[in-house]
């Protein structure tokens, strides 16, 4: 179907179940792409594979729905080929942090101006519902024959230790928060990450949303929290308190920006010291293509350019 | 007597400056006006283990093949001797270092056992000692090899006295003393050594005048030597050549063919192609400026396709390089890329398998991997490169036939043509075009997916006012996931049936080549770099008798058929020949599926290093002269 | 007239309860002495999207095929009676909610525009408006169709009130309503059903009370429809059979060949097998205790090969499973297990690609993945099953030959088996053994890649005062790498060559099997899930006068070449028919390339559906009387 | 060549660059499995691709030289299957971190009772010195072309934030005290880590044994420096010390062990939770086969343990 231009949500038929947390994050990054007024042609949804993944359908900007646990290398050619567009990744708890564990740390390496969205429901929405990397040790869903014996990876803290630059968490159901948070992540210039707490209502009878109704703190509502790393020095203290913030789970979860420091070079920046005017010549749109249809590279400036590897015969001999 | 054409070896511990001396020397030669050839043999290791550069010469043309035995043995260290003795001519020179004539087999900790046994059961039977000084003795008297010992130590003490120089910089001025001592057995002049020196070492002006100073040195102590195997003046009729490795035309052909995004992860033998275009990141020319192309070193091979798939969506040309193991893991990248129809290249360097195997040594063991790997059928393409100017040709033919067709193109190489220098002639560029193939500006409601069209037009992400989606799922017009069965089978038929398009869309120039005489009495088929030697042997054969054509298939996948049937048909099949670096030549399995024309007669080699004319030639009479159906080449070290 | 055979279709939308309908029924079925086959069609959706059963039950044999139109469309949506209406027979039942009598197409979100769009033009040339009620009384009329109206919110509320349930648990009794419901028209004794209940619901015996309250209810609202479409009483002669899908017969198969270590990335259509794996990781059984079998969710398919080669080399059987994303990051792998000479079982469980395609339908477009996939050249087999009882069969021998010839097998299925559940013979046990092959005891000079025997005497990590190496790259007897060219032709040629051991060691049976009448006048070539319909099709075609025999290729690699030849030597070469569910039948290729045998004529299928009898004997009548030699098919939604 | 079986050293010839910080390991590693008397035939190196997964070969105990990435998961698939084999990992940083980083985290989550030794030298040594993830960001060794532009990851960091219970940092060149860490890792209950600082001296220039001279301090001569948790409560501000100690780079960087928890059950032992007889009875060495090459399921048993399956068709009809 052709999808409404005049609407951030194309016109298809959400499949997910009834109740689903995605709805909520669906709806919060709708209304925040709006708020920005970002232009659909210039933005970029990249996805992986779960339930999650399909999120890239139904947001009426171009939609890249990719590999399972790859949407952030595609996601990182992207940018970097065509560093005007906003790219947002959004992939499943075990998507980014179990088959793509390595890609996620390695964003966060780069700073690479991206945001990441996970949507944590603690299991493996698509495949029917085993547990995720985020799933608790212990626990038994009903979607598992055995109760989990791996133990959970804290998001907020691996990201912190990865490098990204911003760190967040949301929740699905508060979606006016959750849009907030998504604004903030994506006029943050670098590595931003917002951990989206997300019930999975088929399969996950433990997180649930009174589950989290129950736990649920936003950082803002403690006295005097400040995210914001002011200077280098600052830094060490910052992530400490964002650490501390990030592991409390049982009693008290948190949501909120954990994290944030403009001090660090975007990826894109990094480059542009190395390539004299990237971004704003890029590989997107930097000519390739001479007149009748020849490379810009001909007869007349091969050997100039290639100078190194032409060797010319002495004369005479 | 003076040589048309000369063979070498200079061998060496990893690390101590071969390169070096291959580069230096091969510039000298391509300046004074002679043809070279240089295989690069080496361990997986980065100190110690022993190297050697296998060379051919040439004063008549550019060679296109090596071959044993040589007429030179320039050996850095007692290995090289023990290794390599064997393989030196009959009134062959050998230069070494005086100083290890003590030197026994057992002293050699970096030598295998296997090697060793042998070089020791070999010496038993000639009942000789195991040591350099016995060995090299013999082969004077017995095969009138000269031994040009020579006193490193002392020019290298020399040379630091008067350039006050650290004991431990000296190891790296051997390279050059090997190059000298080497240029002036051969005859050359030593103007070409000089400028061989300035050519390496450009602006740093100071080595390159302590490296004559040691020329200088050299020439004084070795006149005795000069010429001893004077090789011909040059009549190779070019006023210049380009000197490079099969990984820099690919290079420089990405670079021509205008991509902008490249991904890597480091592997033998790809990377070195990845860390020439990092040096032309940026080309400033003229005041303009070309490029920007990104190199980016992923975090793994999985990372390096998919980030260049995306880099591709939004319109850069894009392609990363990589061998088997990497390759493995792009496989399910590439799947994506077929079923989104995403216009990608994907250079594969083939190395020694299964598994790690032998990574710094060749092989063609790969064809079926390029071409088959990854579920689900979709279409792609695979083309192969017989010789370093084809791969700077297919390399910008890669580009133009993903996007055109809009599929993943797999440039499948190896390690002889990726490691090995030669004198090429410069690309003529008048031939270069660029295809960016069916474009479209979008809009409204754009489809990415048009099934009005057997190749939908293509708008980048990024397109003004326009939004499309691409999906791994089986997708409708505009990228939607759909799995009705009538949509899948027109999306399905669609992509798959590119195939034919290409198959009798793609000149015949890229799909196969031909030479030889025509109606001949035997035909060699083979693919990439094999080339070179099966031309050769097709003039030794000449020789000899036989009137052989070489039929080098260059587009793999989709096999063309129709090209492939006319140019078989005059032939006998009992006297058609597939050639490979594999163990089941598997290019006759492929020929077999798509056409059933059977090839019995096969010559394969699997250790690793590459064919060698005489072996060859061998192999080729002993399959044409008698019932055998299978050769299996071992030559070389 | 009382039927020999029912050909049904339960629909409704994903998470209604299908599955358990199909269970409940088909177990009852069973208990009753019928013959089943389910095949399960849904969307890559946990919620919402049409997902229907689609069944052949039979009273005097176990049906091996699906066939259209059916007998009886149970509809537990309107969306069914809109995707399905027109596969009804003339005389046929539909079952549906009175309640949706007013939807219209229109009303259905969930529908693919793709459907929508077809429907509606179907309606349009009908002349009738597109709400059910409509559509129902045109069948009604025109192809006397009864419609079997129910109430399906009165039965519940009578549940709830009765037993005092919650509302939101009520749906769950929707699918007990739909296998009472169908049991009646089929005329079944209730006395099944009530098994079937039992059977499912085990010890919750309160859900079993609920049901069968349901079940009095219905029986009496629908009294009049009793035995509208009798079945005749069964007379297959057995005392009891198994009932399970592939995905169960595969996983028992395992436990019952030894497998301890079982690794898994969940992906369909594998996970189901190793969710029933976890269910026995311990055995207990009369004091004592089979297992432990560890089944593991690794964090990747990666992590999901490499551990189970690990495991592997303790000298645990291993196992993992997967499909083709999943299989084709496992690899690289793979290629490792060739090289080191690991048994490893790969279960890859095909299902509709390139890339994520249709992930929940089937496909058979993997085989040149399974076979050819991987860098260098080195021993695997690949496997394949025809029916639900082979595949515990072939599971064992799977294991069997990877341990015998120390290569990875691949043994290759598809969705179709994998979730289609059937009633089958238990398996005859006595005809199972377990090969370990060539073990040792190692001691102090053990060498793992002993050159002494072509399958060097295999001792495991952990064997008392024995040490061993392992290693990717080229390596000697101890497993220590090594770069010698001589070792390299060894060792590669032993690897190899174990190919032609297992080619000519490999019984027959396990090979190939022919099924069908001597001298036929046509011949039938195939693989994998195909099987059941091409011997249904046998049936049928002999009723039309045809003579012909289906060849049923198992071991596809290596492929046996001897033993095809000879089946196909007395057969007309034009009346030779490939058939696969893919664009390319790409086991035409694979004789082509093995045997030089050109297959023209094939039957391909890549809707994702599965072939259907009267579809694919058509295609076979059509290939057999006319000059065409392509036929896709098409049918199923 | 035979190995010597009395050594814990096999006689091949060792090809790392002469002066390679490998040597400090290997000897490290061969002693500490000496003093700890384990049996060659029990003990297991299991090693990735490069330099530093030479090793298995030089260490005369069982050796699995995997794939590039890869040791980790290889090295799970043999701890489970035989639990009494001591298994030990060698990778590279390079092998660990970035191409293996997905299966780093994933080893923490479980718990497994494996060691974790990384040879961390800043390059990736056996492919010519590209940068690794622990190269610091800006830097340019020799062999690099450009400046680094990706930030590094603290190894550290990252096993803590994955769940390791033993994680320590040794040097190369001080190989006393590396084999005392090497013993306490081994003697350990769970997945232990080990970062070894090793400089690789033909490709980094940079991070040189002079560069770790003049910054490396131990743990240990920090007053009351103590890495164990006692309790769960001790747990969260044991794990801020070794975060705090592990982050120091510029001026000091610790050696030593910075946090050992003995509480978090190992994998091992949740596996016997669920399995009764495990680790005894385990898949190395249970039974499959009963007499005459039978499966220990037979006719007998068949039936009953797949009665779930069986379906007895109902007397007379
Ligand atoms: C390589 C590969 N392996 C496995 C799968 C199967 N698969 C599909 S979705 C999914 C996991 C979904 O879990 P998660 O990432 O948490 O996303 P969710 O569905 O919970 O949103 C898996 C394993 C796949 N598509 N590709
Ligand atoms: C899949 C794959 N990709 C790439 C390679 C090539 N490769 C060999 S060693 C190596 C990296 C070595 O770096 P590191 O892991 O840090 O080990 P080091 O050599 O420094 O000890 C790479 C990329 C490979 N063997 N396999
Ligand atoms: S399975 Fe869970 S995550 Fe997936 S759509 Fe349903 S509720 Fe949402
Ligand atoms: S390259 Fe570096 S890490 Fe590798 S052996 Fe040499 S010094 Fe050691
Ligand atoms: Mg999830
Ligand atoms: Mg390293």
């Amino acid at each position: 179907m052709v999808p409404e231009v005049n609407s951030y949500k194309t016109d298809l038929w959400v499949d997910w179940c009834p109740g689903c947390g995605n709805f909520g994050i669906l709806t919060a990054v709708t209304k925040a792409l709006e708020e920005l007024k970002l232009e659909p042609s210039r933005t970029v949804i990249v996805s992986g594979i779960g339930c999650s993944g399909k999120i890239a359908h139904f947001v009426n900007v171009n939609g890249v729905h990719t590999l399972h646990g790859r949407a952030i290398p595609f996601a990182m050619g992207i940018k970097l080929a065509n560093p005007d567009l906003t790219v947002i990744v959004h992939g499943g708890d075990g998507d980014l942090l179990s088959i793509g564990g390595a890609h996620f740390v390695a964003l966060g390496r780069r700073n690479l101006d991206v945001v990441v969205v996970m949507h944590d429901n603690g299991v493996y929405g698509l495949t029917k519902g085993q547990a995720s990397p985020t799933l608790q040790l212990g626990v038994k869903t009903k979607s598992l024959a055995k109760t989990n014996i791996q133990q959970p990876v804290n998001p907020i803290l691996l990201a912190l230790a990865s490098g990204y630059t911003f760190v967040a968490r949301g929740y699905a159901l508060d979606v006016n928060h959750l849009k907030e948070i998504f604004k903030k992540a994506i006029t943050h210039r670098g590595a931003a990450f917002v951990d989206v707490l997300q019930p999975c209502v088929t399969f996950n009878d433990v997180l649930t949303a009174d589950y989290y109704r129950k736990r649920i703190h936003k950082l803002e509502d403690e006295g005097g929290w400040d995210p914001l790393v002011k200077d280098i020095d600052d830094r060490r203290s910052k992530l400490f308190k964002a650490i501390e913030k990030g592991l409390e789970w049982d009693s008290k979860i948190y949501t909120g920006i954990f994290y944030l420091d403009n001090s660090v070079m975007a990826f894109e920046e990094r480059l542009s010291e190395r390539l004299s005017r990237y971004p704003l010549r890029n590989p997107s749109n930097s000519k390739i293509v001479a007149d009748n249809s020849r490379p810009i590279i001909g007869s007349d400036n091969f050997e100039k350019i290639f100078k190194d590897f032409v060797v010319y015969v002495r004369k005479g001999g | 007597m003076e040589l048309n054409e000369v063979s070498l070896i200079l061998g060496g511990a990893q690390g101590s400056g071969l390169e070096a001396s291959m580069l230096i020397l091969s510039r000298a030669l391509a300046y004074g006006g002679y043809g070279v050839i240089a295989d690069r043999e080496y361990y997986s290791n980065i100190t110690g283990r022993h190297s050697y550069i296998h060379m051919n010469v040439s004063a008549t043309n550019i060679p296109r093949s090596l071959r044993y035995p040589v007429n030179l043995l320039a050996a850095m260290d007692s290995e090289s001797i023990f290794t390599h003795f064997n393989d030196v001519a009959n009134g062959g020179v050998i230069i070494y270092d005086r100083g290890v004539d003590g030197k026994r087999i057992s002293d050699v900790p970096s030598m295998e056992d296997a090697l060793k046994l042998r070089v020791l059961k070999h010496l038993q039977d000639l009942n000789i000692e195991s040591d350099v000084a016995s060995i090299l003795t013999y082969l004077e008297k017995e095969r009138r090899i000269t031994r040009v010992g020579v006193d490193f130590t002392r020019w290298l003490r020399m040379l630091a006295s008067k350039f006050e120089l650290q004991p431990r910089v000296l190891s790296r001025y051997v390279s050059g003393i090997i190059v000298v001592t080497t240029a002036l057995i051969l005859g050359l002049d030593l103007e070409y050594v000089k400028y061989g020196f300035e050519a390496q070492f450009g602006n740093r002006k100071e080595i390159v005048k302590e490296n004559l100073y040691l020329m200088d040195l050299i020439k004084e102590d070795l006149n005795q030597y000069g010429g001893l195997l004077q090789i011909k003046k040059p009549t190779i009729n070019s006023d210049k050549v380009m000197l490079a490795t099969g990984n820099d035309f690919v290079a420089i052909g990405k670079i021509v063919a205008g991509v902008r995004y490249q991904s890597y992860y480091p592997i033998t033998p790809a990377a070195d192609e990845s860390f020439l275009l990092e040096k032309f990141e940026v080309i400033e020319y003229d005041g303009d400026v070309i490029g920007p192309i990104i190199v980016m070193q992923t975090e793994d091979e999985i990372a390096a396709i998919t980030s260049a798939m995306g880099a591709s969506l939004t319109g850069s040309r894009s392609s990363t390089a990589t061998s088997g193991p990497g390759f493995d893991l792009m496989v399910e990248g590439l799947s994506w890329a077929g079923m989104n129809e995403v216009p990608i290249v994907i250079t594969y360097y083939q190395r020694g398998g299964p598994s790690t195997g032998q990574p710094t040594r060749g092989s063609q063991s790969d064809l079926f991997n390029a071409a088959f790997s990854a579920h689900g059928e979709f279409a792609r393409v695979v083309l192969s490169s017989g010789d370093h100017l084809e791969a700077f040709y297919d390399t910008v033919n890669a580009f133009n036939i993903a996007e055109r067709y809009q599929v993943p193109v797999i440039h499948l190489l190896d390690k002889f043509l990726a490691n090995s220098l030669a004198t090429v002639p410069v690309p003529d560029l008048s031939k270069v075009t660029i295809d960016r193939g069916f474009t479209s500006n979008g809009g409204k409601d754009y489809k990415r997916f048009d099934l009005n069209h057997k190749i939908s037009p293509r708008a980048f992400l990024g397109t003004l006012n326009t939004v499309m989606w691409y999906s791994g799922d089986e997708h409708d017009e505009y990228g939607h996931i759909v799995e009705d069965p009538e949509n899948r089978i027109s999306m399905y038929s669609k992509r798959i049936e590119k195939l034919q398009i290409i198959e009798s869309e793609v000149p015949e120039e890229i799909k196969l080549r031909l030479y030889g005489e025509g109606s001949p009495d035997y035909l060699i088929v083979g693919w990439g770099s094999v080339k070179g030697v099966a031309l050769d042997a097709l003039d030794e054969l000449r020789k000899a008798g036989y009137r052989g054509m070489y039929l080098d298939m260059k587009m793999l996948y989709p096999f063309p058929k129709k090209e492939f049937l006319k140019v078989i048909s005059g032939v006998d099949p009992s006297r058609v020949i597939a050639v490979e670096h594999s163990y089941n030549v598997s290019i006759s399995d492929l020929i077999s599926m798509s056409t059933n024309v059977k090839i019995v007669k096969k010559v394969a080699k699997f250790t690793g290093r590459p064919m060698v004319l005489n072996e060859f030639v061998e192999a080729i009479i002993k399959l044409l002269t008698s019932k055998e159906e299978y050769k299996v080449l071992r030559y070389g070290a």
